[in-house]
């Protein structure tokens, strides 16, 4: 038990901090690698509720797929540009910091007082764990994942479909310009290059 | 022997004429007027063979197909004709070759123009053949945007604010009378349904009743129009081309009596016994502002749409007094309307067509050079302000008569409005025809051509022979006329809710020959 | 008796209101980006969290959609985000505001 | 005995009425002999006329019942219970106008050949004409109120088509415009009456109306029968509607003489007297109404006519005078006497516009009688035929006009009406002086016409109609001399019988009126043919100087009617235009337009293009909603 609430401490603060860090991380760099500590700290979070397979995949394909996209986009435009600090939108921050304060204040109430009143109840952590033990907790979740959510599953699929379609029909269109005029400078140039591309077409 | 479904057939001809016409290549004009011509005479001998084959003594509908279309909404295709649905599909296939002929002018991209003309056609046809409230909504939107069209490409001056004008004015009051229909159909007896006749016998308390005549109301009142509602009809009148104007006045206005007579009174009769003395007193008002206002009115084709207003406060008066000869006078009056406006658009079309202006002080003196179309506008005119022995007459004198049964002293200011008609009309008239010609283009002026008085005669004809002879016409509309009234002057609330209706309930207020429906 | 669930929901409401702080105030679209990836972390950590509160493996399932959406977005998201880098030379939401009346 | 059946009746309007369409349709093709088949048509007609009347002679039934007979023609409106026929009525009150109209209508047209020989539009005039004369006789034979009232705005649009026959003249447009809306006042008030009497009686035929007249209450009779004159007084040019009638001389003149003087403007008369048992239904209000309107017009108009200087008008303002005799006449029950007046005055009004175009012919439309005179020495037919109808107005015996005129007042006296008696023979004395003074100015005295106009007597054609009008101004009283009253009797079915005073005192009143006449001319001698004439003249005018420029301003109705009712309604008119509809109502509607466009110009504000301010939007939705929530359950 104690294991649990040191691991649980760490994980908190880890994971807090580092998202906090992201808040101030001046260098986008900075900020994905704390967004990788707070992913890794979640997945902690996830093995300590009994989510072992949603735990391997949010390090997996979180922390090491995605953020590698974000690092080498990042790499791509540049990695020393940095943001200026004034805000050039008038009470975009207060506000935002104000209304992101309300929103966290309500759901920690939600978290505390009110918890009752959205889960009512069910076996619980005992129930999890039996199911973790029994049938293991990737076969239960694969049960679930092809039995009950099939359709779902299959919309998914198609969803990442169209994404990788439509991210090749933006690649493509990168290539097209960049072996022509790589920047086109105005909107009127821009028009005349698809215009010119539909001719060709 | 079974007969051709002639209904169905003159709804959709001229729709079949318009896509024909859409493969007709852009360039070839001349074919393509033909061809317009030639389509919208079809579909006007179309409606002949229905005439024909309507029986005369039947109040009830006639000629109807009634086919099952979303049937899991209660929607259908439900149509028929009745003594006053008769006449309006008459004057519409009437009216539209003519206005065809009319549009000889129009040389800009005249393909759409005779394909939006025929696609009118279709929906007014439609409109007036309606017997299912979705279906009727249906073909009353569709009639707008070719109207739409008309005025806004092929118009005058100041066709956009016109054309976006009748637009707005005409879709905000439809979306009330939408809305009213929906809750019809949710509170239908039984299952929900959009079938007219089912909905008839709909039981709805007063309150619902009020509050769904004033949103069938606001609708048809726009379209009429009745004061203050008006200011639509100046504008698109005046900016839309001679076809354009003829179907708005001659049509187009009367899918608001229409609409009155179909469905705000018959399904809500208490409400609108009810609400009898406001709308007379709007109607009345409209007879007297609009004359008073076409009075001072320096284009000729404003002042004749102020015209309809008063002419349309008469009709409105007509549908309203609960009377059988108030009623029947409205219905031809409605006809009268039309065929009176629509010859007195064509000859101010005709008049711009050789001057190009529209203003009355540009005129004077144009009897002496033109007087073939110094002698129709005239007779035109004098059926317009009602003079005896043309068809204007007979309808008015009908309403006025009906009204004098029931509201005996309102009939004054009501009657009133003939005078002023005649103030108005005739002012005009010298003002455009008589004197001497004052400027040397009002001297050189072509008489009517052969293609004009080929539009005009057969109005003439008509107008003639209803003031002569309105038997034949009368007759049609007579059955459906005292139905209508014996079901406005019906209570079909019950007695609780019913009693505080003035003279509901009673059976027989007034001049009370009207035999209770079988 | 584990840890409550309360902590864990507390840390995910924090850290989604840090999501939605740093989305509003940060101007390189990257950051942003990275931001919403935060908050929909947060949203996963809740599933999980409910998923052991319900005694099932639904809530963990659903964790799976989201990483599936959150996976396909940063893709497509990324592109667009590249594809306006190289037309514009920038990646500061603010420079990117043509789209309006 | 056979039945009276007169099928010839149809016809008798409609062969005007095919002339009428003719002529109209063809037009120019026609111009050769459009005269001649006008004169035809109605010439016919005039011939079907008689056949009929012997017809109805021939009926021999007691009391002269079974002289009248209804032809139907054809359905005309019905809806609901009401139901109204083209119906024609034969009876001895509408053959009398049925022989009045064809008769005087068959002479003027032939005048009109020659008088209008050399118009552009000749062949359109005599289609007017033959339209004209169609309406009236419909008027006339009309078996109901509806159909009369056909004919009725029928022959106000003919006079509205002929007064402005001339439209190119501003004034000729004007008055046809005039004389059109003022008559729609009139029948304004004549279609409530139609009302009234269809609702009352739920019928509209002249026997049904005559019959249900004794069980009206008086209210309802005398509104009935108020509205109804109201319809008279406009068409028949009675105060306060006579305004039109001396503008209305802007027409040609055959159409001053046929519509503005014999025909059309006697339908208010031939009216009242065909609805005798409303107004007498009335218990005396209505028929007061009636008597004291006619009186009072008789003397207004006279004394306008008194002042004038145009010949036509001086003879429209005599025409209304004499319409307002017989309006007398049916105000004192005297029914048949106001048709026997209304015939004699036929003839010699007929005859003297006939004269008054005759003289216009031949002095280039000349009508200022100051710039004329001593015409009698050129044109003596013109002259001898004038003479005769003023000795007739005048009220010499024994021409036409002294029977008829004389058994007018007779009646007033009779009938107690000794101040309307008073007024009547103030007005012959009037009369006969400005008669005197038109004749004698015109015809008498040194020859002196405008300069560079050649005078002459008119073509045959023309003086043609003048005989044989002159001969029936002077022998037309035998159709009801005293002691035969022979219209009395013929017309006794229909409007009763005329109580006519007996013993001593009509010849007293006879002789008065005679009297009066007389007394009229010798004054106007005095004044204008004996030497010294214009001095006196001149006197009398510094005298009397207050009432005769009030008269000489038509007492300035014209004007009051143009201050108080024209423009007012104009400025009324306006502002409904340009001030309620332009900027009320319009303003309302574009108002709510720009009210949208407005709230569009400041929401488009909102929409920035910075991404980050949506967000911001879209978080402060959320932050509202997940708040609703949780307060829901919080609370």
């Amino acid at each position: 038990m104690t294991v649990e609430y040191i691991v649980f401490g760490v994980m908190f603060v880890v994971a807090l901090g580092s998202s906090l860090a992201m808040l101030f991380a001046k260098n986008a760099v900075h900020a994905a690698l704390f967004l990788v500590a707070t992913q890794i700290a979640l997945a902690i979070a996830f093995l300590l509720q009994g989510a072992f397979f949603v735990a391997a995949i949010q390090i997996i394909l979180y922390a090491g797929a995605i953020m590698v996209l974000f690092l080498f986009v990042i790499m791509l435009l540049g990695v020393d540009r940095q943001e200026a600090l004034v805000e050039p939108l008038p009470g975009q921050r207060p506000l935002a910091i104000g209304l992101g304060a309300l929103l966290a204040t309500e759901i920690l109430w939600i978290a505390f007082r009110g918890l009752d009143l959205v889960a009512a109840g069910g076996g619980g952590g005992e129930a999890l764990t039996g199911l973790n033990r029994d049938p293991g907790n990737v076969k239960a979740l694969a049960g679930s994942l092809f039995g009950k959510y099939t359709f779902p599953f299959e919309a998914t699929s198609v969803l990442l479909v169209v994404a990788i379609v439509g991210v090749m029909m933006l690649a493509r269109r990168i290539n097209a310009l960049s072996s022509g005029d790589r920047v086109a400078e105005t909107d009127a140039a821009r028009e005349d290059l698809v215009a010119g591309r539909r001719g060709a077409a | 022997m079974t007969e051709l479904p002639w209904l169905d057939v003159v709804i959709f001809a001229p729709l079949a004429v318009a896509l024909a016409l859409g493969f007709v290549p852009k360039g070839r004009v001349e074919t393509l007027r033909t061809a317009a011509l030639g389509g919208a005479l079809f579909v006007f001998a179309l409606s002949i063979g229905m005439l024909v084959s309507f029986d005369a003594g039947e109040a009830g509908f006639q000629l109807g197909t009634s086919l099952s279309w979303i049937p899991e909404w209660g929607i259908g295709y439900v149509v028929g004709v009745d003594g006053v649905s008769l006449w309006m599909i008459m004057l519409t296939a009437f009216l539209t070759p003519l206005s065809v002929l009319a549009s000889w002018s129009i040389v800009e991209r005249v393909k759409p123009f005779f394909i939006f003309m025929l696609v009118l056609e279709s929906a007014l046809i439609g409109v007036f053949a309606a017997l299912d409230m979705f279906l009727f909504y249906l073909f009353w939107e569709a009639s707008l945007v070719p109207m739409y069209f008309l005025i806004g490409i092929w118009g005058y001056e100041k066709r956009i604010y016109a054309a976006m004008k009748f637009f707005l004015f005409t879709l905000a009051g439809s979306l009330l009378m939408l809305a009213a229909i929906i809750f019809l159909y949710f509170s239908a007896a039984g299952e929900p349904t959009f079938d007219y006749q089912s909905l008839l016998g709909t039981p709805l308390t007063l309150g619902t009743q009020r509050l769904l005549f004033l949103a069938f109301f606001a609708a048809f009142a726009v379209k009429v129009p009745l004061v203050p509602l008006h200011t639509w009809l100046p504008d698109a009148h005046t900016e839309a081309p001679t076809a354009g104007s003829v179907m708005l006045a001659a049509v187009l206005l009367k899918l608001g009596a229409y609409g009155l007579i179909r469905f705000a009174i018959p399904l809500f009769p208490d409400a609108a016994r009810e609400m009898t003395p406001l709308i007379m007193t709007l109607a009345i008002i409209g007879i007297l502002y609009g004359a008073l206002v076409a009075l001072v009115q320096k284009d000729l084709k404003r002042l004749i749409a102020y015209s309809s207003v008063a002419h349309l406060g008469f009709v409105v008066l007509g549908i309203f007094v609960g009377s059988i000869e108030g009623m029947s006078g409205g219905i031809l009056q409605m006809l009268n309307h039309g065929l009176s406006t629509g010859a007195l658009f064509m000859l101010v079309g005709a008049l711009y067509d050789r001057r190009h202006t529209r203003l009355i002080a540009d005129f004077g003196g144009l009897a002496k050079s033109v007087p073939v179309m110094a002698g129709v506008f005239l007779l035109v005119a004098l059926s317009s302000l009602g003079l005896p022995a043309l068809n204007g007459f007979v309808g008015e004198f009908l309403i006025l008569l009906g009204m004098y049964t029931r509201y005996s002293w309102w009939v004054i200011p009501a009657a009133f409005g003939i005078v002023l008609a005649a103030v108005y009309l005739l002012w005009a008239y010298q003002r455009v025809f008589h004197g001497e010609p004052a400027t040397k283009e009002n001297r050189g002026l072509s008489d009517l051509g052969m293609r004009e008085i080929a539009m005009l005669a057969p109005v003439v004809a008509l107008i003639v022979t209803i003031g002569v002879y309105p038997k034949p016409f009368l007759d049609r509309i007579n059955p459906s006329a005292e139905q209508l009234v014996t079901r406005m002057r019906r209570c079909s609330v019950d007695g609780t809710t019913g009693a505080s209706i003035p003279e509901a309930c009673g059976g027989g207020a007034g001049a009370g020959n009207v035999a209770e429906a079988p | 008796m584990s840890i409550d669930p309360s902590y864990y929901l507390a840390l995910a409401g924090l850290m989604f209101a840090i999501g939605v702080v740093g989305t509003l105030t940060r101007r390189n679209a990257i950051v942003i980006f990275m931001f919403i990836e935060l908050m929909l972390n947060a949203v996963n950590l809740i599933f999980v969290t409910f998923a052991r509160m319900w005694g099932n493996v639904d809530g963990q399932v659903l964790v799976f959609f989201v990483l599936v959406v959150a996976a396909a977005e940063a893709v497509v998201g990324l592109a667009i985000i590249l594809v306006i880098a190289r037309r514009r030379e920038t990646s500061n939401v603010d420079d990117i505001s043509m789209l309006k009346w | 005995m056979k039945a009276f059946d007169p099928v010839l009746a149809p016809y008798i309007v409609a062969l005007p009425l095919i002339g009428a369409l003719g002529l109209l349709l063809l037009g120019r093709r026609l111009r050769a002999v459009a005269g001649l088949v006008a004169s035809a048509t109605v010439g016919v007609g005039f011939v079907l006329g008689v056949i009929v009347l012997v017809q109805m002679l021939g009926v021999t039934e007691k009391g002269g019942h079974g002289r009248e007979a209804v032809v139907r023609v054809w359905e005309w409106i019905s809806a609901g219970s009401f139901s109204v026929n083209v119906d024609l009525l034969v009876d001895p009150l509408s053959m009398v106008m049925v022989l009045v109209v064809t008769g005087v209508g068959t002479l003027i047209h032939v005048y009109s050949i020659g008088y209008m020989h050399d118009d552009p539009r000749y062949s359109r005039f005599f289609g007017y004409m033959n339209l004209f004369v169609a309406s009236m006789l419909l008027l006339v034979l009309a078996d109901n109120l509806l159909l009369l009232y056909v004919g009725w705005e029928g022959v106000g649009l003919c006079s509205y088509l002929l007064i402005g026959f001339w439209f190119e003249r501003r004034a000729a447009a004007g008055a046809a415009k005039k004389a059109f809306i003022v008559n729609r006042v009139g029948d304004f008030s004549f279609l409530i009456g139609i009302f009234v009497l269809s609702v009352t009686v739920s019928s509209l035929t002249v026997s049904s109306i005559n019959e249900a007249a004794g069980g009206m209450t008086a209210g309802i009779a005398t509104t009935a029968a108020l509205l109804l004159f109201g319809g008279a007084t406009g068409k028949s040019a009675q105060i306060p509607l006579y305004v039109w009638l001396p503008d209305a001389m802007e027409g040609p003149t055959p159409v001053s003489a046929l519509i503005h003087a014999a025909t059309m403007v006697t339908a208010g008369v031939y009216m009242v007297a065909r609805f005798s048992p409303v107004f007498e239904a009335s218990g005396g209000l209505a028929l007061g109404v009636v008597a004291w309107i006619g009186a009072l017009t008789a003397l207004w108009a006279a004394l306008m006519a008194a002042a004038e200087y145009d010949i036509k008008r001086v003879l429209a303002y005599s025409t209304i005078s004499q319409l307002g005799y017989m309006f007398l006449a049916l105000g004192v029950r005297a029914y048949s006497i106001a048709i026997f007046h209304l015939v004699t005055h036929a003839f010699f009004k007929a005859l003297m516009f006939l004269g008054a175009g005759s003289i216009m012919h031949s002095l280039d439309g000349e009508v200022d009688m100051r710039n004329m005179s001593g015409l009698r020495k050129v044109m003596p037919i013109t002259a001898f035929t004038f003479m005769t109808g003023w000795l007739a107005i005048s009220g010499i015996i024994p021409f036409s006009g002294f029977f008829s005129k004389d058994a007018i007042l007779a009646s007033a006296w009779h009938q107690g009406r000794y101040a309307l008696w008073a007024i009547g023979a103030g007005t012959a004395l009037l009369t006969a002086f400005y008669m005197s003074r038109l004749y004698f100015r015109i015809f008498e005295g040194d020859l002196k016409v405008p300069e560079g106009v050649h005078v002459h007597e008119s073509p045959p054609s023309m003086v043609g109609a003048l005989i044989p009008l002159g001969v029936l101004s002077v022998v037309g009283g035998v159709i009801n001399l005293p002691g035969l009253l022979t219209l009395d009797h013929f017309l006794e079915p229909v409007v009763g019988e005329s109580e006519v005073p007996s013993g001593f005192t009509p010849w007293i009143l006879g002789a008065i009126a005679l009297l009066a006449g007389i007394a009229g001319i010798a004054f106007a001698r005095t004044l204008y043919l004996l030497p010294g004439g214009a001095t006196r003249r001149a006197a009398l005018c510094e005298r009397f100087k207050t009432p005769v420029d009030a008269a000489r301003n038509k007492f300035w109705v014209d004007e009051i009617y143009g201050r108080g009712i024209v423009l007012p309604g104009k400025a009324f008119a306006s502002f409904c235009a340009n001030v309620i509809d332009a900027r009320l109502v319009d303003g309302a509607v574009n108002g709510g337009g720009r009210v949208v466009a407005g709230a569009g110009w400041l929401f488009r504000r909102a929409q920035s293009g910075y991404v980050r301010s949506y967000a911001l939007t879209f978080l402060f939705g959320v932050v509202v909603i997940f708040s609703l929530l949780v307060f829901r359950v919080a609370l």
